[in-house]
């Protein structure tokens, strides 16, 4: 398997990261973990993004992730992490498969509203649930990884942040390879064109299938990492401000780059942190006036900041 | 039998509010093509206008009560209109032609602007305007006690609706305004003021939707976030409908409202996915909603 | 996408490492170690529970730690601020869910580096705090979530203390007020926002009705959705089925306009509502509520509080700052920073040292301390929760003026599950060792 | 000659209007036929319909002897038959040699691969090939937005050929382009399509360009032929020299082509 450069560069970056952790603040570490973490959802975003579709939804699969995750270790005693975060991708792939049969034949608006929707069946089933601990959720807590258990604190705190890091760096790789494959450009071409997809004998339906369950797939494995990372899990997840946080989030890096949506998490979660800080009763409004700026003056998100001078580039 | 009774007089009373909510958002979609999600924030601006206005009209223990209900509907035209202004001109205006999710995404930053906005200027004490609302009295049907207030609504939300319509297929401003709905190259070609248009639409929908708040004012306790906990229902109702649909809004206000009671009455276990059910279950069967139009592209 | 490679891999690297310093700047920027207590302050600034819970507290801490770092309250808490130690409140809003909640509380630990955090009125917020507040070591009050899980989850809590109470002890002390003053009831009802909180309350609601009205029956239950606002289709359903009592656990916008809604329509006047958290409210229903409307506040607090010199001081003071009357909400932000003072200055450290998180919580565990409330023992959780009686009363409206009337109050000993016994269990065995006077 | 293309007694009815009229079609192997007729004579509709996009009201169609009634675009396309369209459908934000890797993939294999790059390096040699082949090779790395309208006309078809159709159908392929390219982009077209050896359909309105290149000629007129044969004999036809040609004074170039 030859990597290309971004694949390099990608990997150093993630050592790089990696390194950084042993020097950072604790707090520092958790934010990163978690916007880490929000990136993959935001992944699952970007890649059906880039077929024309938008997904109020996506918290659905970040709730299935770690939810499954959580669940794992309290009922099922699965308690190694790999295994659960495993576990969430594929109970995840499972739901998307049998939702997909029915969002795939909706576009635009009601592509949207109807992933919402879904979405937020998912945040009622889980209020009703009272063996879930409703509205409360429960905590996710005694994981192990490969049977060896992460002291707690900053020993799993650190441990979380790696396999964040790795999991990240595993997804970018692939993913970028998947924006170059066949399935990659063709969805692309769906967003384009799809009259012409159907007429080059190609069922767009299928296409945005399987980048569906694709996608859900690297949102559950964000959603698990959350739950590991955080120790707790509530429906709150499946909401759908949830969902719009990662459209935001998709939007501020743009779908320029596999490297985007990390960036764009990144950039978020601090700006949100300081602007909870510095003004704790308009932070919202911040967050609203950052995102109009990011719409008017870079429609092609943060990574056009990277991109620009290299005109005439596609990804 | 006083059950069913129930659910007929609940669900079109929780109907009559669902479409008052969501004519505003059909009638913006329809023309602009714009799924506003910020219009559960003018519904809450609606309601703090009307609540403030009314709340201080009753302290103050002037004049007589009906006077109330004028300034309800007064507050929210006022509101509206300066809200609706601000917010075409200032913001929309620069953003048309962008793709329709993208202004989804848009009016999204505008609900986050708007509602810690509404913060600043109003506070989170809740505001009250109960007068209007229990000056009417109430009206017994045997173990039923209903309010007046609730019956007049249902009676005003038709008149709206009937109201919208009859603009909509009666007036020349209306004939104008389907044109730019079916075609709008054609109807720029046919030299309509389009964007002329568009400010009429978006401040008619503003207003609307602070009418709604208004008008809901008097039966709730007014504090931030009542506008977003309105906006799902509102889309619900609409996408059932069809977007850009005033009778399909009715209908579907109509059919989340009625199944709702029935749950409320019948099933309450059920009552936390019932617009969800029948929005799944209708765009299931019918993907542009009941009433919607499909587009068929020319190739 | 040809020779754009190395350039662009150049940016990538230089763009992460900008942001990786510019955290690590931002990082070393805090870190404030200048003799001061800092406390963070957590609490709704924003959304549906700012205006009920979230402001009164927040206001209730501003005010607190003014006097405090003054040195204007009565004795024992007549040190300026904490133990001597002027204190620095860093307040930040609860709203956004939990995970937001967890690393916000990591950034009050680790970068602005307070000393002890008071907040949450979600229990969700709670549930997820608890674990981390051991993980970071960190002196951390629960004021107002009412989750019996919080501790029954973390048995072994270390850091963690609650100085309000659980929400077992609002709807024990509920039917304990009907059986005291309306034995007879046959017909209740309910209606719960649909979550956590009001599918708890409602269960224990019923459980101890069971044991102590055995008469009594459920005629109906409704589960309407939180920040629904409209409850047209409820009040009919629970109207027909002509209740007595119609208990409701809701708070906020959403209570008073159930009370709105349910009053305009004659459901309270044909049943008596009892609401659990009524009295946070008290100031906004006017005639608006009818005369005889069973309210709670989830505690001693807030009207319920006793005219002790505390409390007489921190009404005055609250009410010359806010012009209003301290709900229950400011009185138990006001208990739990009466509750670290009191771990502070008890601790065993020297005058204006600032204790460590285990000195904090030694001193605090199964303390008893004075408060604006009166007594608080911390006798159960293993000596990290508090124990409190309860006191329900009607609410009266006459003349442009609101009050309570036939309060009743009942002990700790009586409401509150013995240690290591959940109430499920306790209610259910017909309250073994309850102690009522 | 082994008949391709079959229509019998096809139907089409939008509402009121009639927008085929029992169409009873043969196109033979290696034919290369024009359709002709005013607009809303249904010549369009015809492609629609036997391309999937329209499912007619009553009627038959056989490809190759096997009926694809009901059958979807992308199931007609993958049988052989292939079309290009009178405003151009390609991917905007792509650039051409792209566009055309995306057919030739789409042609290879209805399973695009998830992981194994599009771009390799046999596909981009294929697809240059073809760009020389219709003399669009100098637009390999524009934006399909940025090249002129006969140049994107060119891609259109060559997407459609590249995946080595049995049958092509091209709507107006020449509409949209000036006067004097016309004849340039034809002959480009039609020298590809001979060395594929593919059966041609094509809808045109200029009669000049009908009599150059096409074996044979179906006339409609609202909804139904009204003229079938040789181009001489249907032009000179009274019926379609009223309704559908119009009175044009005298042949110009030669008579018909190939």
């Amino acid at each position: 398997m030859r990597l290309d450069k971004t694949e390099i560069s990608l990997g150093l970056i993630a050592l790089g990261c990696v390194l950084f952790g042993f020097v950072s603040p604790g707090w520092l570490i958790f934010l990163l973990t978690i916007a880490l973490a929000k990136a993959l959802v935001v992944q699952g975003v970007v890649m059906q993004m880039r077929s024309g579709l938008v997904s109020f939804g996506q918290g659905l699969f970040y709730c299935i992730g770690g939810y499954t995750v959580g669940m794992g270790g309290q009922f099922f005693g699965i308690h190694d992490a790999v295994a659960a975060l495993s576990l969430g991708m594929f109970v995840a792939i499972i739901i998307a498969m049998l939702l997909g049969l029915l969002l795939t034949r909706y576009r635009e608006i009601f592509f949207a509203m109807l992933s919402l929707a879904f979405s937020m069946i998912l945040f009622g089933i889980l209020v009703k649930s009272q063996e879930l601990g409703s509205t409360d959720g429960f905590n996710v807590h005694d994981w192990t990884l490969f049977g060896w258990a992460p002291e707690a604190g900053a020993g799993s705190q650190y441990t979380v942040f790696t396999m964040t890091v790795v999991s990240g760096l595993i997804v970018a790789v692939l993913i970028h390879r998947y924006t170059k494959a066949g399935i990659g450009v063709i969805c692309e071409a769906v967003r384009e064109n799809e009259v012409r997809v159907e007429y080059l004998g190609l069922s767009p339906r299928w296409l945005l299938y399987g980048n569906y369950v694709a996608a859900a797939a690297v949102s559950a494995l964000g959603g698990g990492l959350t739950a590991l990372a955080t120790g707790h899990v509530d429906p709150e997840m499946a909401y759908w401000t949830t969902s719009g946080e990662f459209v935001f989030i998709a939007l501020l890096g743009g779908l320029g780059h596999v490297a985007a949506p990390f960036i764009a998490a990144i950039v978020f979660s601090f700006v949100r942190t300081y602007a909870i800080e510095f003004v704790p009763h308009t932070w919202q409004m911040i967050l609203g006036f950052t995102l109009l700026a990011v719409i008017i003056f870079l429609p092609k998100g943060l990574w056009s900041l990277v991109s620009r001078e290299k005109t005439g580039e596609r990804a | 039998m006083t059950s069913l009774l129930a659910v007929l007089i609940d669900g079109s009373i929780y109907a009559s509010w669902l479409f008052l909510v969501a004519a505003g958002l059909t009638v913006i979609y329809g023309v602009m093509r714009i799924l506003n999600m910020a219009h559960g924030s003018f519904y809450a601006i609606g309601a703090y206008s009307a609540a403030s206005l009314v709340g201080w009209y009753f302290n103050n223990g002037i004049g007589p009560a009906w006077v109330s209900y004028l300034m309800l509907v007064g507050a929210a035209l006022v509101a509206g209109l300066i809200v609706g202004v601000i917010i075409e001109r200032g913001l929309l205006r620069l953003m048309y032609g962008r793709d329709e999710i993208l202004m989804v995404i848009i009016t999204y930053a505008l609900l986050l602007i708007l509602e810690d906005g509404m913060k600043i200027v109003w506070g989170v004490s809740p505001y009250f305007a109960y007068q209007p609302y229990s000056e009417l009295g109430r009206t017994s049907l045997g173990l039923l006690k209903v309010s007046n207030y609730d019956v007049a609504l249902v009676g005003v939300s038709a008149l709206l609706g009937l109201g919208l319509w009859a603009w909509l297929e009666r007036t020349n401003q209306g004939k104008v305004l389907r044109a730019v709905i079916h075609d709008r190259e054609i109807a720029v070609a046919m030299g309509v003021n389009v964007k002329l248009m568009f400010t009429i639409t978006f401040v008619l929908g503003t207003t609307l939707g602070a009418l709604a708040g208004a008008l809901t004012a008097p039966a709730i306790s007014v504090v931030p976030g009542i506008g977003i906990e309105v906006i799902v229902l509102a889309f619900a109702v609409v996408v059932i409908g069809g977007l850009g649909s005033i009778g399909g809004a009715a209908v579907g206000a109509l059919l989340v409202g009625l199944s709702r009671a029935a749950a409320v009455h019948y099933a309450p276990e059920f009552e936390l996915f019932v617009i969800y059910g029948v929005m799944s279950l209708v765009l299931a069967f019918r993907p542009e909603g009941l009433f919607g139009r499909t587009l068929a592209r020319k190739i | 996408m040809k020779n754009n490679k190395s350039k662009f891999s150049k940016h990538l690297v230089s763009g992460v490492a900008a942001l990786a310093l510019a955290a690590g700047a931002a990082g070393s920027a805090s870190a404030a170690e200048n003799g001061k207590f800092r406390v963070g302050i957590v609490t709704f600034l924003s959304g549906p529970a700012a205006g009920p819970f979230g402001v009164p507290s927040a206001n209730a801490a501003k005010v607190l730690v003014e006097e405090l770092n003054k040195g204007n309250l009565p004795a024992p808490y007549d040190k300026i601020g904490i133990n001597g130690a002027e204190i620095e409140a860093v307040i930040i809003d609860e709203a956004g869910g939990a995970t937001k909640q967890v690393e916000e509380y990591r950034n009050l630990v680790q970068r602005q580096k307070v000393d002890a955090v008071i907040g949450y009125v979600s229990s969700g917020d709670c549930l997820a705090i608890a674990p981390v507040a051991e993980e970071l070591k960190t002196f951390t009050i629960a004021y107002d979530c009412g989750t019996p899980r919080l501790f029954a989850d973390n048995p072994d809590a270390q850091y963690m203390f609650r100085t309000g109470l659980d929400a077992s002890v609002d709807n024990i002390g509920a039917v304990r007020y009907l059986a005291a003053t309306r034995p007879d009831v046959t017909r209740l009802a309910g209606i719960q926002q649909n979550y956590s909180w009001g599918q708890d309350s409602w269960a224990d609601f019923t459980a101890a009705a069971s044991a102590l009205l055995p008469e009594a029956e459920i005629v109906e239950e409704q589960f309407p959705k939180i920040y629904q606002g409209q409850y047209g289709a409820e009040i009919s359903a629970l109207s027909v089925k002509r209740p007595e009592i119609v208990h409701s656990s809701f708070w906020g916008g959403d209570m008073e306009a159930l009370v709105l809604q349910a009053n305009a329509r004659g459901l309270l006047e044909d049943a008596t509502g009892l609401l659990t958290c009524g009295e946070a409210s008290f100031a906004t229903y006017k005639d608006q509520a009818p005369n005889g409307m069973i309210i709670g506040a989830r505690g001693p607090f807030g009207q319920f509080a006793p005219d002790n010199e505390l409390n007489t001081w921190f009404k005055g003071v609250y009410q010359n700052a806010y012009d209003i009357e301290p709900v229950y909400p400011a009185t138990k932000m006001a208990q739990a920073i009466l509750g670290l003072k009191y771990a502070a200055e008890n601790a065993g450290v020297a005058d204006k040292e600032i204790p460590s998180a285990e000195q904090l919580s030694a001193a605090m565990k199964g303390a008893t301390f004075e408060s604006v409330s009166g007594t608080v023992e911390m006798a159960r959780g293993n000596g990290h929760q508090a124990m409190q009686g309860i006191t329900y009363g009607e609410y009266h409206y006459e003349d442009g003026v609101a009050s309570i009337k036939n309060a009743v109050s009942f002990d700790g000993e009586c409401v509150t599950p013995p240690e290591g016994v959940a109430a499920a269990d306790w209610i259910a065995d017909g309250f073994p060792g309850a102690k009522c006077n | 000659m082994t008949c391709i293309l079959e229509t019998r007694s096809l139907n089409k009815e939008f509402g009121a209007v009639i927008a085929a009229k029992d169409l009873n079609v043969q196109i033979h192997k290696g034919e290369v036929v024009g359709v002709i007729g005013s607009n809303g004579a249904g010549k369009t509709t015809f492609i629609n319909m036997v391309t999937g996009y329209l499912k007619p009201t009553r009627g038959e169609i056989l490809f190759n002897g096997k009926s694809i009634m009901g059958h979807s675009p992308r199931a007609i396309t993958r049988a052989g038959m292939a079309r290009s369209f009178q405003v151009a459908q390609l991917f905007p934000e792509m650039t051409v040699l792209d566009n055309l890797i995306v057919a030739l993939a789409a042609a290879e294999s209805a399973r695009p691969s998830f992981l194994s790059p599009l771009r390799s390096d046999a596909r981009i040699a294929r697809a240059e090939e073809v760009l020389k082949e219709f003399g669009v090779a100098n637009y390999r790395d524009s934006m399909v937005t940025a090249v002129p309208q006969g140049a994107r006309k060119l891609v259109d078809i060559a997407m459609a050929l590249i995946g080595n159709p049995q049958m092509l159908l091209l709507d107006e392929p020449t509409s949209g382009v000036s006067m004097d390219e016309k004849t340039g982009l034809m002959d480009t077209v039609m020298n590809a399509v001979r060395q594929h050896g593919v059966t041609v359909l094509f809808v045109e309105h200029d009669m000049d360009v009908v009599e150059r290149y096409v074996s044979r000629v179906l006339a409609f007129y609202s909804g139904e032929i009204i003229a079938d044969g040789k181009p001489a004999a249907v032009l000179a036809d009274q019926q379609v020299r009223d309704l559908v040609t119009g009175h044009r004074p005298t042949i110009k170039q030669g008579n018909g082509a190939s």
